[in-house]
């Protein structure tokens, strides 16, 4: 495990909205290889630290490091968020974000934009090296489709795809600006089992073939425990524990915030 | 020192009556997010009606003082029917489209009610008659501060008021402020919406067709464009105070009559209108949600 | 595909109506003006002058033999649409035109005018370039140029009410602008009286109170505005309620009869210039029963100067005794012709010679001559 | 039934009620006078109740087309004619064969006009990359458009510069315009825009009637040089037709390049932004600059065409340059199709031709125009032509190194 490089760093960050803090002081990371995961209650603040860490919002306190192999290490800070991505580290949405009026292939051709480079006026001229990166484009978006299965719908409106093809999709256009590190933000909210049992396929076959680290958020502590080392888990806004699937089940810390969620909500 | 009194009670009659339209402009946002254009046309449409009554009474011999009142309370009634109106046609089938979508819509319709009032009526400019009376003890200040602005002044201060305690202590208020905070939250405790979205556009006619009336009698003419640069100025006052808070309208208001006020008083009325948009971009760049507003954390 | 073959053939039907036109030999007047729009108010009355006009002349036998046919064309005051107006009534081959109504559409479409040698005549574009830069050998018009509108109201403010210091204000436009700019020019170049205030307002503001008190600070004892009644109007009403006895000086924008009508008694004791009053000309007279027995209501802006133009241009062509545009214009310049603004004859320039200019007031609701 | 019938009773009730005082009075307070007009109010009766069963029925009508797209969607025939590419290339040569005859054909006047509808095809296009691509709403797109044409005029009548000169200089012009206005407001939310940009188009209108020592004021520049050719003396006619064809290939460019950048990486980005902002800069989109883009290059359009304008009207003056006219060019936009490049060349034939020929209904023009506007985004958002998305070609990885 130690000789594993690591890719993301983030210590003591801490958000914090006029006077509520959302984040507390949560400290977390994410090696080469891993599939982590950040669970907690609803409102535990998990969407929150993925806003900071992602450039949306600029937290209030704390250190977010990013050590890509063989660059030096960035602080991402009060980056912009098209900086964040460009750095590697890509997400997806709780609630859906999909381009729901272009076709489910630009979606994922969306995701190329930050990896090409035709201006304004190379795509006016529209010369040969130009036609190259389009194809190139069209082509890699395409393989990424397939990739999640999707490429049957390729021509089709994001808007018409079924739910959990929809959740597929964002993750494919993530993909698609070649991250080191993949945020998933609940990926299989709102899925069927069926469903969800593809989608932990999918994220294993992620990390294994593409060579992608993935953090992500779930609120089902169930769901995760099967491809998830480590997993941190959160609850107003403070890290509770941490440590692989076996110590999460049996810390009482997290027993307690997951049987004691219904009685103390109205606290 | 008389001059900058002067120009500050000029800009202050102003800016509350911007600050009228405004609050149509800034709770009509604060519910549904959208830009309601054609806002400053109820305006006019409001000074309109209450011209065709104060019309019709005084050559049926009517004066004083009732003329006025029951031209405001036409003015009101109808102006509040084309507010309903207009979101019904206009505002409702389009929830839940893109945003660019009611705001086109919302334009269409400003364009559409001036021609008709223009075509209904005449494109000429008619004589609002004077329903203000000139009062005795106002005489010794009148160089200053004339009638028409007192009534202006009281006119504003005391609606400002009644919608404050409409808003903060009945239950109507009450429901309108949740619809505010969270539009299906609320429709999941009981609220009916729809019908807090139409009483908020109720309303708002409701302030524009009183701002109509006052600007109405004050500048004695109507015209079928009028609603366009109020409208336009009133909207930019509730920008610059924040868009969606009630008391920031109102602020805005009297922040952008004060600006083009001293703008044309100490520098020049050439240039009155580039001061109060320029102020607001300024204001924009500066804070962008506007002096009194919060800035909506868009949810992610 | 059929909604557009539709589409396509009902526009070619419209085409080919549009070009037909009519084989009759006939003398063409073309009118333009605004008929729309918000300056309609301005256009209407010469239009309706030029069809009372051209009734009258028609039903006496025509001109030259030829029955008058009227071509009317909308530029709603804007340049482009004026010269779009200008090429329909060249194409449609008018013979002389009357219009525009605005200094700039009237600028705008002069060109195409004289390419194709048509003498136009206006009834009220009074920018003064219009007749004094040479640029538009075929221009004429029947109203007096701004220049001497402001050379007449300087006077008078100077000279008659003898006030030394003076505000001038203006809307922005085309007109009241430059009228100011011209009774600016010319109270500096008098000696006699200062300018202690040169500003512009913008039309359909809330009030002017802040400019009205700024008037009050200069200490001004006269007030000359440029511009049109509206601003006037509240002007007036936003004077007398502030208690200023500062003298209102005016142009012909003022001149109006919903001047009186919307500024009420305020309006009372301002002055303004405008076409001499001309009511005990017969023909004047004449005009105005003419329009109140056809139309039910009193003459608009403009009514009495777009019938004479009409007049003074048909007129030309039978004096001429043919269209030829050469014929024509001399015929303008050489042969006086009776109409509601006097007897008159046009300049080399193409001002009318015989159009006189009065100051007015108001007086118990009514404009006075003042001389 | 008899609920529908009931219900549009009310509905006629009720405009009537409403419409009362401003369509059925008329007062004059000067002469004591009320007119009474009780046909109207008689005309609104019948025109809103059979006005209220079109309503409903498109209504239901649209609220069945919604269904249908959800279960996989049906097009118009007139839609899936234009997504075939084939009829389109033939359809765009028989346009242009037609558009080149046009002035051989007709007098100068259709030209002229012919003329005002091309301009506006190419204001419609131009503001169609910002709204229609890029979703930002400019309500100021005249300023741009007054740019260009002032920048001719006054290098006209300054340095007495030629035509062929300006014409790039304009679009450059407009489009720095774009970026110095873009650069302080982009960072607003597309309400807050909407209401800079129309007050940045009130300003440049303000400056240019006040700034007299600069442009001439109210009063404009007149007897601006029309585009010369090879020094030749031209006469109205010819000149007409002369700039109708520079006109035609103005367009073409225009169409030419605005097609290419709409489906280019940029044009993507742009149209990634119209629709989720956030999403878009998730994915690596500078925003900032990439808004800033669209707004300066729709800028460049109406810059380039603004000097075309002067020179085809010769004369200029602040008046040409009003909201309405952004108000129009926007209901090109709108009506024709945002994002479409096709519907915006039908929307602007329709809205500047239709008038044109209608002159004698010129009073109703904004009344439609408005009526236009909101009917449209009820019933059919998408515009007459909805913008057509590119359907890529793409192979499996195999055949690629075949075609390498």
């Amino acid at each position: 495990m130690a000789e594993k490089h690591k890719l993301l760093e983030v210590k003591g960050l801490t958000m914090d909205f006029g006077g509520l803090r959302a984040v507390d002081s949560v400290s977390l990371e994410v090696h080469e290889g891993e599939i982590a995961a950040l669970i907690g209650p609803n409102g535990a603040g998990k969407t929150t630290f993925f806003n900071c860490v992602t450039g949306i919002y600029n937290p209030t306190k704390g250190d977010i490091l990013l050590h890509p192999k063989g660059l030096p290490t960035r602080r991402l800070n009060g980056l912009k968020p098209n900086k964040v991505t460009e750095m590697g580290l890509a997400r997806t949405f709780q609630n859906i974000r999909l381009f729901s009026d272009m076709t489910v292939l630009e979606n994922v051709m969306i995701g190329r934009h930050c990896r090409t480079s035709a201006g304004i006026f190379r795509s006016i001229i529209r010369d040969k090296s130009v036609r190259r990166e389009e194809q190139e484009i069209v082509e890699s978006s395409y393989q990424l489709l397939k990739k999640v299965g999707l490429a049957e719908f390729a021509n089709e409106f994001a808007k018409n795809l079924p739910y959990g093809a929809q959740r597929r999709l964002e993750i494919a256009r993530a993909m698609a600006t070649e991250p080191f590190l993949l945020l998933l933000d609940e990926p299989a909210a709102g899925m069927n089992p069926q469903e969800t049992a593809e989608l932990d396929q999918l994220i294993c076959r992620i990390s294994e073939e593409e060579r992608i680290a993935i953090l992500l958020i779930e609120h089902d502590m169930k769901l995760v425990m099967n491809i998830s080392n480590p997993i941190y888990v959160m609850e107003y806004g403070k890290k509770i524990a941490e440590g692989s699937p076996q110590e999460i089940k049996d810390n009482p810390k997290v027993i307690e915030a997951y049987l004691g969620e219904e009685t103390e909500e109205d606290a | 020192m008389d001059y900058f009194l002067e120009l500050f009670l000029g800009g202050l009659t102003r800016g509350s009556i911007y600050a009228l339209i405004a609050l149509g402009y800034t709770m009509v946002y604060g519910i549904i997010q959208l830009i309601n254009f054609a806002h400053g046309e109820i305006y006019m449409i409001g000074a309109f009606v209450a011209l065709i009554v104060a019309g019709i009474l005084t050559i049926y011999g009517f004066a004083g003082i009732s003329v006025l009142v029951l031209a405001a309370i036409a003015a009101i009634i109808w102006a509040c029917a084309y507010g309903y109106t207009l979101e019904k046609i206009a505002y409702r089938p389009l929830r839940g489209a893109p945003r660019l979508s009611p705001l086109i819509s919302a334009i269409g319709m400003s364009i559409f009610l001036q021609n008709y009032v223009l075509l209904a009526q005449t494109s000429d400019f008619l004589p609002f008659p004077n329903l203000i009376p000139d009062f005795e003890f106002m005489e010794p200040v009148a160089h200053i501060i004339g009638s028409p602005e007192l009534v202006i002044l009281i006119t504003t201060f005391v609606t400002m008021i009644l919608l404050t305690l409409l808003i903060k202590k009945t239950k109507v208020g009450k429901a309108m402020r949740a619809t505010q905070q969270d539009m299906s939250m609320a429709r999941l405790v009981g609220i009916n919406v729809d019908r807090i979205i139409s009483l908020t556009f109720i309303i708002g006619s409701a302030l524009a067709a009183i701002g109509g009336v006052l600007v109405a009698s004050y500048i004695g003419q109507v015209n079928f464009y009028i609603g366009f640069l109020a409208g336009v100025k009133a909207f930019t006052a509730a920008v610059l105070g924040g868009i969606g808070s009630i008391p920031g309208a109102v602020l805005g208001g009297l922040v952008l009559g004060w600006t083009e006020s001293f703008a044309a008083g100490y520098v020049s009325s050439d240039y009155e209108d580039v001061f109060a948009f320029g102020l607001l971009v300024l204001i924009l760049i500066l804070r962008p949600a506007g002096i009194l507003g919060k800035a909506r954390k868009q949810k992610v | 595909m059929k909604k557009f073959t539709v589409l396509l053939s009902t526009a070619a039907l419209l085409l080919s109506l549009a070009t037909a036109g009519f084989a009759a030999d006939t003398i063409k007047l073309g009118v333009a003006g605004p008929h729309s729009g918000d300056l309609a108010p301005y256009g209407i009355p010469s239009m309706k002058a030029a069809q009372l006009v051209v009734k009258k002349i028609n039903a006496a036998g025509g001109v030259l033999g030829k029955q008058v046919e009227l071509l009317i064309q909308d530029d709603q005051c804007k340049p482009e649409m004026a010269t779009n107006a200008a090429t329909k009534l060249v194409t449609d081959g008018a013979h002389v035109v009357l219009g525009h109504i605005c200094s700039g559409a009237t600028k705008a479409a002069l060109g195409i005018y004289n390419d194709a040698k048509v003498p136009v005549m206006s009834p009220s574009a009074t920018n003064p370039a219009l007749t004094q830069s040479g640029d538009y050998p075929n221009f004429f018009r029947t109203i007096a140029s701004d220049d001497m509108q402001a050379r007449m109201a300087v006077d008078f403010t100077i000279n008659d009410l003898g006030m030394k210091k003076v505000a001038v204000l203006h809307d922005k436009g085309d007109y009241g602008k430059g009228f100011a700019e011209f009774a600016k020019k010319f109270l500096e170049e008098s000696g006699k009286a200062e300018v202690v205030l040169f500003e512009g307002v913008t039309p359909g503001a809330m009030d002017y109170s802040s400019i009205i008190q700024k008037v009050r600070r200069e200490k001004a004892e006269a007030l000359i505005w440029g511009g049109y009644h509206p601003e006037a109007s509240k002007i007036v009403a936003q004077m007398k309620r502030k208690r200023m006895k500062a003298a209102f000086v005016s142009d012909d924008g003022v001149k109006d009869d919903s001047f009186l009508k919307v500024a009420g008694k305020s309006a009372e004791g301002a002055y303004m210039t405008g076409p001499r009053d001309l009511s005990g000309n017969a023909l004047n007279k004449a005009a105005n029963d003419e329009f109140k027995a056809e139309y039910g209501a009193d003459p608009g802006a403009f009514f009495q100067e777009g019938y004479s133009a009409a007049l003074a241009l048909l007129n030309a062509i039978e004096k001429a005794g043919t269209t030829d545009y050469d014929k024509v214009v001399a015929a303008l310049r050489t042969e006086y012709v009776e109409t509601p603004v006097g007897k008159i004859k046009f300049d080399a320039r193409g001002d009318a010679e015989g159009v006189g200019f009065s100051v007015y007031t108001v007086e118990n609701g009514a404009f006075k001559e003042l001389k | 039934m008899l609920k529908d019938f009931k219900q549009s009773i009310l509905i006629s009730i009720w405009f009537v009620f409403l419409t009362f005082p401003l369509m059925a009075v008329r007062v004059n307070t000067t002469e004591q006078m009320v007119e009474w007009r009780w046909m109207t109010i008689l005309w609104v009766a019948i025109g809103s109740f059979v006005l209220s069963y079109a309503w409903r029925y498109f209504l239901a009508k649209k609220q069945l087309k919604k269904k249908d797209d959800e279960e996989g969607g049906k097009h118009s025939k007139l839609q899936l004619l234009m997504e075939d590419m084939n009829f389109r290339y033939k359809a765009m040569g028989v346009l242009l064969v037609l558009a080149l005859v046009f002035p051989l054909v007709f007098d100068t006047y259709q030209n002229t006009i012919m003329i005002s509808a091309l301009i506006y095809v190419v204001l419609g296009l131009g503001l169609n990359i910002s709204v229609g691509l890029a979703g930002l709403l400019d309500l100021g797109y005249v300023a741009f458009f007054a740019v260009g044409a002032y920048s001719y005029a006054l290098l006209n009548y300054h340095f007495d510069l030629g035509f062929w000169t300006i014409l790039p200089v304009g679009g450059i012009l407009g489009c720095l315009f774009g970026v110095v206005l873009g650069f302080p407001i982009l960072r607003l939310r597309g309400d807050y825009l909407a209401i800079v940009t129309l007050g940045f188009g009130m300003i440049i209108k303000v400056v240019l009637e006040n700034w007299s020592s600069f442009s001439f004021g109210p009063s404009g520049i007149a007897n601006i040089d029309k585009p010369g050719l090879f020094g030749m003396d031209m006469n109205i006619d010819s000149s007409t037709i002369y700039i109708y064809y520079i006109m035609i290939a103005l367009v073409v460019f225009t169409i030419l390049i605005t097609n290419r950048l709409k489906n280019s990486r940029i044009g993507r980005a742009w149209i990634a932004l119209r629709e989720d902002e956030i999403a878009c800069v998730a994915m690596g989109i500078d925003m900032a600059r990439t808004k800033l883009s669209a707004y300066a290059l729709g800028a460049f359009w109406a810059g380039m065409v603004g000097v075309l304008f002067a020179a085809k009207t010769t004369f200029i003056n602040p008046a040409s340059f009003t909201f309405m006219e952004s108000a129009i060019i926007l209901s090109i936009v709108v009506l024709g199709g945002m994002g479409s490049i096709l519907g915006v060349i039908l929307g602007a034939f329709i809205l500047i031709l239709l008038p044109e020929y209608l002159r004698a209904f010129s009073e109703y023009r904004m009344l439609a125009f408005g009526a236009a506007m909101v009917l449209m985004m009820i019933f059919r958002p998408q515009g007459i032509i909805s913008g057509i998305r590119t359907k890529y070609e793409y192979k499996e990885l195999k055949e690629e190194t075949d075609n390498g």
